[in-house]
């Protein structure tokens, strides 16, 4: 084997071509729900375009697997656009994911919260206007650890952006039309916030170097999923001290109303196993109800990561009894599948 | 000047973020997500292909065609960014075969205000319009004041080397270091540090051939 | 947070207790599938023990997640007995499990093949025969990557036990006796090899450091799921390369007919990303059809773990359509669902 | 010998595989899963907290105690294996009080016989085997022979840890290790060493008291 073609521990052929490479993967694994237009680069429901049903595409940089792209199916996306790791798709792909999968009833785009997400987004809509379709953007900006203002980017689309699709997918399977669709993912963003830690860098293909250094014993407070640094640095405490922080980050934002029923999300980064993330969920669903509010639904896995970084999230979701419906219903993606 | 300055232009970016590629890379990777060096190299690389297959359209045509190359192939914010500031520079030129100083500078601020248009960042924010502003204000007074191109050029290569070190202070509220808050001040801007390797790189394909 | 509690990149509380821990946050994320019996250390199947169904129990040491308490629940494991992290469990465990799921129709040991799990379980096997419960056990051993032979250890069991636990899970969830569901295992066993590797070692939280250390660029070959160093360790090459050694390895072994029809099963060890996993589910699915074989199913992610190791198994499986039944036949249980 | 030399044996394991901890550990992590340091320190532990809640048990009662505790709280090969020894090891003694250095050696082969039985390691496997058999065949010999017990164990300690060593050299075939295939060899079988320990503490246990 020739020791020069990689010197990460990855399992990479070209680094450029990582991205491509994984989406034929997981287009020859679920092939009974997706395809993979190789041209636009993008991932498109089997069945697509669905006449008559709302379609909802997303998309963003790569290396946050299985988002977007392992969502894509029944009940939830009907398209996803992913960009090279960390680099937001480029208008072509959302246009030419509009197309394949408008039905005649609207399309929503759902967005995360990052400058070159909302600029490639706002062309591919102009543009999609432009060839008549109806077009919804939603943002989702969740992340609690940074300060929603009107002098900066806002605050970041991270874990939220899981639950919306879910929950809006639903809404769109059931009929609900482009306003209804809308208006659920837009009650999702806001009712739900994140904050996330790290407790290692990641490394992207393209440069091979991690992207920020943490020496063991330290943690980063306040990361998204770019393998960013985060808002601080701190020493790393026990489980339960870092579950304080992030419980404290969340609820001290999102204000839910005392006896409040939430869907608490313990989400991995990537490179943190699960028997870490039930731990922290342990610990999450503890504080929670000490703090008089209970988690009748969850999500414990890697669901919206940074490559291989070591770390975790927290995304907690006020819920009605409208979005406990939406969840539960039947969801058939490569990643997350129920009732069904 | 006329189409060839623009072809060289392009030329002269892709050689030079393509050297300074890491550098951009380590500068993002500081307070962004490290990918700023190779965004910009797939762009300009795409555009310069995309003109090597052009025959004989005008100047205005190559910028609205470069712009077009970079929103689709850069992604991220510096892709939409660059590429309607480049369709926009180019609408100012029209049809036109040939153009001088003044509307070159014409061309950049069209551009710039694209930039701020989409981007809605001001100067101080620590982004591309910290080197791009001041490098289309030089230009513009230079050129105003009869000042030859090569030095009005120089100068606001200058100015835009100057914005760029200036950005090191700062703190960011646009774009992906905004997210920092107080740790992206001591880190120099990845955009405006490849911004200024573009008014450097028009300095040179404007005079080299002049 | 203090600063000396914890020096690893791991969430945690106390080293010693980090196995009940998760298991409790298991148990409160999905109450509605499992209980934690915390005395006798167990995971039970809700509602065990069900009146004349075969019960299957597996367990082993922890640090795999999901493997097995993430497989407990309707057509698959009544229970699941987790040891220490890396340490098989105790025969008290697998007795309290077995007695807890007994529902008089017999009860399934499944065993993977290390002395450790294969002793233990003896033990527990014989407290139960002395209890007058029917004790059936199977040792899974598909490593391809260790000789077998009458004068070592033998084989490892790996990734077929996922597969088992599901396939057998499911003929016993239909109905079928305790010898026709020891059969089925012992098929599955027969008919399924694995090879991993590894990118990285682990660092088990009660040493705090790597069991050993492997520079990058080097990739161990032929290693378990323990954090152990494989059989030979090399420069690591493409992933089209590594993956030529992991698919050679099991079809020389295996030796499927032309044409025949497999389950594909690329997992994840923990520390590797899906978008890598699906980078290689696409080469492992291209090289199979290239030798003849049919991948009809799949599964692809991190379901055998070795805490955060980076490194990736292959499991093949030759199917015949009563396994393709098993298959596809409905699941509910934290980490695997379908159907249903 | 009485319960006395049993508790006492139980309390040195205790206390040297604690000191060992992390060389058995370290052992253990070069072929094996590094967990060896671990499982001896949770057994013993849990042996000596067992013994001291006993009040006035027979010394072969102590051990099948000690050997249900083992069984019942390490897990991994080492529980099994040494949890049987021990407790066939106590079955030699019945109800007896008192035992002497040859009913010593008769316990020590049951346990032996204990572990091969259930392992079926042979002599050269690369396991504990290798520092128990040799210890047994010395003890049992030179008590044959006559030497005082004290001497006696000292040279089946002696023998354990010669055994223990000649791992080193050896391909393991049982066991983790085995897994490795040639690449174990050049390392000490972590269960030979605890091994080694353990025959010394027994040495140390009846020496200490008479
Ligand atoms: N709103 C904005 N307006 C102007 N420039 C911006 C804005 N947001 C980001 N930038 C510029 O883009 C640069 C980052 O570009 P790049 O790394 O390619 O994209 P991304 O941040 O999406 O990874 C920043 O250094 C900054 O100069
Ligand atoms: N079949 C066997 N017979 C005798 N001793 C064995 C056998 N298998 C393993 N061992 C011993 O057990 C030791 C490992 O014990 P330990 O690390 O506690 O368990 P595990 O291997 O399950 O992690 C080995 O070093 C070896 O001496
Ligand atoms: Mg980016
Ligand atoms: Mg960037
Ligand atoms: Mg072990
Ligand atoms: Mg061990």
């Amino acid at each position: 084997m020739a020791v020069e073609t990689n010197q990460m521990r990855k399992f990479l052929n070209d680094p450029a071509a990582v991205v491509k490479e994984s989406l034929k993967g997981l287009a020859a694994a679920h092939g009974d729900l997706l395809r993979y237009d190789v041209a636009n680069q993008i991932i498109v429901r089997k069945d697509s375009p669905k006449k008559g049903k709302v379609a909802l595409i997303s998309g963003g940089g790569s290396g946050h697997e299985p988002l977007h792209g392992g969502f894509v199916g029944l009940g939830m996306l009907d398209a996803a656009a992913p960009g090279e790791v960390f680099t937001s798709p480029v208008p072509g792909q959302m246009l030419a994911a509009t197309k394949a999968v408008d039905g005649g009833a609207g399309v929503v785009h759902i967005v995360k919260n990052y400058t070159g997400d909302v600029l490639n987004f706002k062309l591919a809509a102009e543009d999609a206007a432009d060839e008549g379709i109806k077009v919804t953007t939603v943002v989702i900006d969740d992340d609690v650890a940074v300060q929603d203002s009107l002098y900066t980017a806002g605050r970041r689309g991270v874990g939220a952006t899981v639950l919306a699709e879910k929950i809006a997918g639903a809404a769109a399977e059931g009929g609900a039309d482009l306003a209804k669709v809308t208006d659920t993912i837009k009650r999702v963003n806001a009712r739900a916030r994140s904050f996330g830690v790290a407790l290692s860098s990641c490394v992207p293909p393209a440069s091979g170097k991690a992207i920020f250094d943490l020496p063991e014993g330290q943690i980063e407070l306040g990361v998204g999923i770019h393998g960013e640094p985060g808002r601080r640095r701190a020493p790393l405490g026990s489980a339960s001290e870092v579950v304080d922080i992030m419980v404290e980050a969340v609820i001290s934002d999102l204000k839910p109303k005392h006896g409040s029923k939430v869907l608490a999300f313990v989400n991995g980064m990537g490179g943190t196993p699960l028997l870490e993330l039930y731990l922290i969920y342990g610990e999450v669903d503890e504080k929670l109800r000490k703090a008089g509010i209970e988690p009748v639904r969850n999500l414990v896995g890697s669901y919206i990561t940074s490559l291989e970084m070591a770390g975790a999230s927290l995304t907690v979701l006020e819920l009605d009894d409208d979005l406990i419906r939406l969840w539960d219903a039947p969801v058939h993606t490569a990643a997350l599948r129920w009732g069904v | 000047m006329d189409a060839a300055t623009i072809s060289s232009w392009m030329r002269e970016i892709d050689s030079s973020v393509r050297a300074e590629r890491d550098h951009l890379v380590q500068l993002d990777a500081a307070i962004g997500d490290g990918d700023h060096g190779t965004n910009m190299v797939r762009g300009f690389e795409a555009v310069v292909q995309a003109l090597g297959a052009d025959n004989g359209s005008p100047p205005g045509r190559l910028l609205i065609i470069a712009g077009r190359t970079l929103v689709s192939t850069v992604g991220g914010a510096s892709g939409p960014l660059w590429g309607s500031a480049l369709r926009s520079g180019g609408r100012v030129l029209g049809d036109q075969i040939t153009f001088d100083g003044a509307q070159l500078a014409e061309v950049l601020a069209a551009a710039l205000a694209s930039v701020k248009d989409l981007g809605t960042a001001s100067l101080g924010d620590k982004t591309m319009v910290d080197a791009f502003e001041p490098a289309v204000d030089t230009l513009r007074a230079r050129i105003a004041d009869g000042e030859p191109l090569a030095r009005a050029l120089d100068e606001a290569a200058r100015a835009a080397e100057a914005g760029m070190r200036a950005t090191i202070p700062l703190q960011a509220r646009k774009g992906r270091a905004s997210y920092l808050g107080e740790r992206s001040v001591g880190h120099q801007d990845p955009g405006a540090t490849s911004t200024a390797l573009i008014i450097r790189a028009l300095q040179r394909a404007a005079t080299s051939e002049s």
